[in-house]
């Protein structure tokens, strides 16, 4: 089994007094998908931005493809950040800027001035694969909703070395056909790509396992199962029969 | 994201930053423009009113003891160069700049494009502040000086109109000398640095969504103008023990 | 909700249109909402279902057609009156806000008490007999941010019935939550005519089919700016064998000939 | 041409937003609808914000006169002079500008963020939606609070101002502070200390207005409440300049 491509072990973070992650530990083996599901309040969020290294630990260790992230200089770091892709909850669009720019920035590691016409046609193609092709002028913040998303997607997927995507909650207040969709075109991404890890975080519990290679459930901070979708839906813990129960009933 | 950011930190994190990769000419142009557009008109319009108070005031005062005006004009040439352009032009660059700047820090922090600057390899002292600081280092001792000459000349219309100042009395520089250009440099300079990275500190440190943007940038205005008094002071205190 | 014999129209939309810009978000939509019952609006994403609800309480005007509400044309309400039907019909936006410095129950009184419609007690106590219909009531001296989300929810609905409307319209009540929080405002939904809470008609738009299937009495499809279904949910079950686009929404399924936001250009 | 008609309509609109918030204000504070909770909390709202930037102003800046004056004094051997000099500037027209500005930059500024944060949360359309009018339930206690606070906070500070000013005069010139004290109580001032506080009912009339109506017309989420507290303090400052003009020149 190859080294996996994020390994927590015994993190915690603190905001404001309040533990958020406590003694969290987490592999995810490299070329996978990965689903992690918990309730509103569970620290999911959180999780996954230190996974991306947006948020420091405050203890534990914090290994990103290959890298103890507390040991690393700035320039490691910014190596690291290279290779990862990340759609935020609430999308994080630069709304300022256009859409092709919006994804140049991420391809080019936050110099899109610099960007060459081998990352340009990158861009293009990425967009292309949205459905954003005819907007590549358009700027971030004049999109409609779903457009912002298929754009905050585009970019999760555009940097040029980028080992691991991380899809924070893509489908949140979306209709069940739409959510199908956008899971759809993530999942095609992930399984086209050159052994690439995916984490994906969503209420959608049923669209999940049936993308997922692994799911992961994270609950008052710490992760508290990990399995395949069949071994999630067949879990006795409370927590865990409760996320997943009767999944077919929460279809429509 | 979690951690708060001081503003020596952040200064630093910028320089660094600037010796990493360099923004680019044409951000800084973009910004000095900017940082100069929003605030041209209010400085110069705020300094106008300011300097017909300070004369006005200060004719009718006069006028009061002796009937002599004649030292009107230097007077108040003297202390808008000194006080009362570093320190009003520094306050209004304070409030119509810095609550943009922490305005548009808090922004991207509440939409985490903090974060996603950070995960392009970019971060948000590079991209927000560097720029910014050197900005505000070129405009605003311009900014200054046109405030100054706006409430200078604002002022001198009214004494030469109202009161009947001859134009030579009053745009005299007999009681200005070198000592108060360097006091009002060193002042506006020091302004310039402060400013950007007190207002993007706010902005960077907004808690607690949509509205901690309102309060970071309410705290950025607050703060870049405690800035301005104390350098106000720190100058004076300077300058006074150096003799200028 | 038990649907009454002599059931009378609450709101009646006749031939609503809106467009922003150059789209037509909402076409030719007609529909009535009945007094007694449970109509769930449902429809893709970005299909006009919230603008619609807006229009109701007079937050949005449509660009032509008309929506008469009792009886009454709320495009041509001054302010006095659009005051008057918002205390008869209470609308929860979609991320309703509870007031973030009055506690959990100072936050239900809060309409009573301005109204004068009670003094400051009574008005309390109004609220904690409402919280604990939902078996809320410990809650009542918290601030909004010590609770979770299903229960700022609950409250927020709590406090719009608490002048006593006579129709409630909820938009969209569950977006963002997790399951289990889901099913807790669901639950609370379900059981809202049951209790004596006087509201007489519930309009609910939600992207929850299960539970659409489940608690509706009546159940209306939006889809590309007009109401393509608007039956029971048995009907709307037997709609979907011969209407493949009805049939893909209630499934969820990827592939179908429906076009979505998400489709647009 | 388009541009200054732009601009005179956006000054009309300012204006008659700022009118309309003021009477309705006004009116509910007359009818007595604000109630009287709500203003005393909104009194220690502004005072416990307020107070401790501008007493940190009022002693810079008394310091700061000090210093500028201190050569001139030497100079001309106006010791005697010192403190009256000192007085007429700081209670006629430094005192009250000072501490209005700063006044509108924390309190005014503080208004805006709330009330823009009570709009972009829906708070406001919550109100409306429960039949209350926002600017009666909130705008009126503000109003109140800020036309009574500013004169006091002002008078406040004038007084720390002159006891900086007699510190800093006894450290850098050597006089005693009974000399400069003396100076100022023998120096008639009396009339210019009224009319310092006189001209701040209008000032502080004038921020609550601005802070209000900019913080009810907050629109497009985070970054509308920012530029209305941007546009806030802006306009505060302007209203608080041509407002001492005016004043100044009809009174003098």
């Amino acid at each position: 089994m190859p080294d996996p491509a994020v390994d927590l072990s015994g993190v915690h973070v603190r905001f404001n007094d309040r533990t958020i992650l406590q003694d969290c530990n987490l592999r995810l083996g490299a070329g996978l998908i990965h689903g992690i599901v918990g309730s509103g309040g569970s620290g999911r969020s959180t999780l996954l931005k230190v996974i991306g290294t947006v948020i420091p630990a405050d203890a534990g260790r914090v290994t990103i493809l290959g890298h103890d992230i507390d040991q690393c200089g700035g320039d490691v770091l910014a190596s690291i950040r290279s290779r990862i892709g990340f759609q935020f909850q609430n999308l994080a669009l630069f709304d300022s800027f256009d859409v092709i720019d919006n994804v140049l920035f991420a391809v080019t590691g936050g110099d899109p001035d610099g960007a060459e016409v081998a990352d340009r046609e990158r861009a293009v193609e990425l967009l292309d694969s949205v459905g954003l092709g005819d907007f590549l002028h358009r700027h971030a913040g004049q999109l409609s909703g779903g457009m912002q998303r298929r754009l905050a997607i585009a970019r999760a997927f555009a940097p040029r070395q980028a080992m691991l995507h991380i899809f924070d909650d893509p489908v949140a207040g979306l209709d069940p056909v739409t959510s199908s969709r956008i899971l759809g075109l993530i999942a095609s991404r992930c399984r086209s790509g050159t052994g690439t890890t995916a984490v994906i975080s969503t209420h959608e519990i049923d669209a999940l396992l049936a993308i997922c290679d692994l799911v992961h459930v994270i609950h008052q901070g710490s992760i508290i199962f990990s399995g395949t979708p069949a071994q999630a839906v067949g879990n006795r813990q409370e927590v865990v029969a409760r996320l997943f129960r009767d999944p077919v009933l929460h279809r429509g | 994201m979690n951690r708060r950011v001081n503003e020596i930190g952040l200064l630093i994190q910028a320089i660094v930053a600037m010796t990493r990769r360099p923004p680019p000419l044409r951000r800084i142009v973009r910004e000095v423009f900017s940082c100069g557009n929003r605030s041209i008109v209010f400085v110069c319009v705020t300094m106008a009113f300011f300097g017909m108070i300070l004369v006005y005031e200060g004719c009718m005062q006069a006028l009061a003891l002796i009937p002599d005006l004649s030292s009107a004009g230097p007077a108040t040439i003297r202390s808008t160069i000194r006080v009362f352009g570093p320190l009003m032009a520094g306050l209004m660059v304070s409030f119509r700049v810095g609550a943009g700047i922490a305005a548009e820090a808090g922004t991207m922090v509440v939409t985490e494009q903090d974060g996603a600057l950070l995960v392009s390899g970019s971060s948000p002292a590079e991209w927000l502040v560097a720029p910014r600081l050197v900005a505000c280092i070129i405009a605003v001792p311009a900014l200054t000086v046109v405030g100054c000459l706006a409430g200078i000349l604002a002022g001198g219309a009214l004494g030469v109109g109202w009161f009947g100042i001859h134009p030579s009395d009053f745009f005299s520089l007999s009681m200005v000398d070198r000592g108060d250009a360097a006091v009002c440099a060193a002042k506006s300079l020091l302004n310039g640095m402060a400013i950007p990275v007190f207002a993007a500190a706010a902005g960077l440190n907004t808690r607690g969504g949509s509205e901690g943007v309102g309060v970071a940038a309410t705290s950025a205005v607050v703060r870049s103008c405690v800035a301005v008094a104390v350098i106000e002071f720190l100058v004076s205190t300077v300058a006074r023990v150096a003799g200028a | 909700m038990a649907a009454s014999d002599a059931e009378a129209i609450a709101i009646d939309i006749q031939d609503v249109g809106r467009s922003f810009g150059s789209q037509r978000v909402l076409d030719r939509v007609s529909t009535r909402f009945m007094t007694g019952r449970a109509t769930f609006v449902v429809g893709p994403s970005g299909c006009g279902k919230s603008l619609l609800m807006k229009m109701l309480v007079g937050l949005e005007t449509p660009d032509s057609g008309r929506i008469l509400v009792f009886g009454k044309h709320v495009a041509t309400m001054n302010a006095a009156e659009l005051n008057g039907l918002r205390r008869r019909v209470a609308f929860v936006p979609q991320h309703p806000a509870l007031f973030d410095s009055l506690t959990v129950g100072a936050n239900i009184a809060l309409p009573l008490v301005f109204h004068r419609i009670q003094d400051e007690a009574a008005a309390r106590s109004t609220a904690v007999r409402l919280l604990s219909l939902f078996n809320l009531a410990d809650r009542a001296d918290l601030l909004p941010g010590q609770i979770n989300q299903s229960d700022r929810k609950i409250v927020s609905i709590l406090r719009s019935m608490a002048c006593g409307p006579e129709c409630l319209v909820l938009d969209e009540p569950t977006t963002g939550l997790d399951s289990p929080s889901r099913d807790a405002v669901f639950s609370m939904i379900r059981e809202i005519g049951m209790v004596d809470s006087g509201i007489e008609t519930l309009i609910v738009v939600s992207h929850d089919m299960q539970s659409t299937m489940a608690i509706a009495d009546r159940i209306v499809f939006l889809y590309k700016g007009v109401v393509r279904h608007d039956t029971s949910p048995a009907g709307f079950l037997t709609a979907t064998a011969t209407d493949p686009i009805a049939a893909q929404f209630l499934a969820g399924a990827a592939d179908g000939p429906m076009n979505t936001e998400a489709d647009e250009a | 041409m388009g541009l200054t008609s732009n601009a005179a309509t956006t000054v009309l609109e300012t204006t008659g937003a700022m009118a309309v918030t003021s009477w309705t204000a006004l009116t509910a504070l007359v009818r007595g609808r604000a109630g009287r909770r709500q203003a005393l909390r909104q009194i220690a709202i502004v005072s416990v914000d307020s107070l401790p930037v501008l007493v940190l102003i009022s002693l810079l800046s008394g310091f700061v006169m000090v210093l500028e004056s201190a050569s001139y004094v030497e100079s001309l051997g106006a010791f005697s002079l010192m403190g009256w000099a000192f007085g007429l500037v700081t209670l006629s027209q430094l005192g009250p500008v000072l501490v209005a500005l700063m006044f509108a930059a924390r309190a005014g500024a503080r208004t805006t963020a709330e009330l823009g944060a009570m709009a972009v949360t829906g708070q406001l359309d919550a109100l409306r939606l429960l039949g209350i009018d926002p600017v009666g339930y909130l705008a009126a206690p503000r109003f109140l609070a800020m036309i009574v606070m500013l004169p006091l906070m002002t008078a406040l500070c004038d007084a720390i101002a002159i006891g900086a000013g007699a510190v800093g005069a006894a450290v850098v010139v050597g006089l005693g502070p009974a000399l400069f004290l003396q100076s100022i109580a023998q120096g008639g001032l009396m009339d210019e200390f009224l009319l310092g506080i006189a001209r701040t009912f209008l000032f502080g009339g004038a921020i609550a207005a601005v802070s209000c109506t900019f913080g009810f017309r907050v629109r497009g989420g985070a970054a509308g409440a920012g530029r209305a507290v941007n546009d806030c303090v802006v306009v505060s400052a302007l209203a608080v300049f041509v407002i001492d003009l005016i004043f100044t020149i009809a009174v003098l």
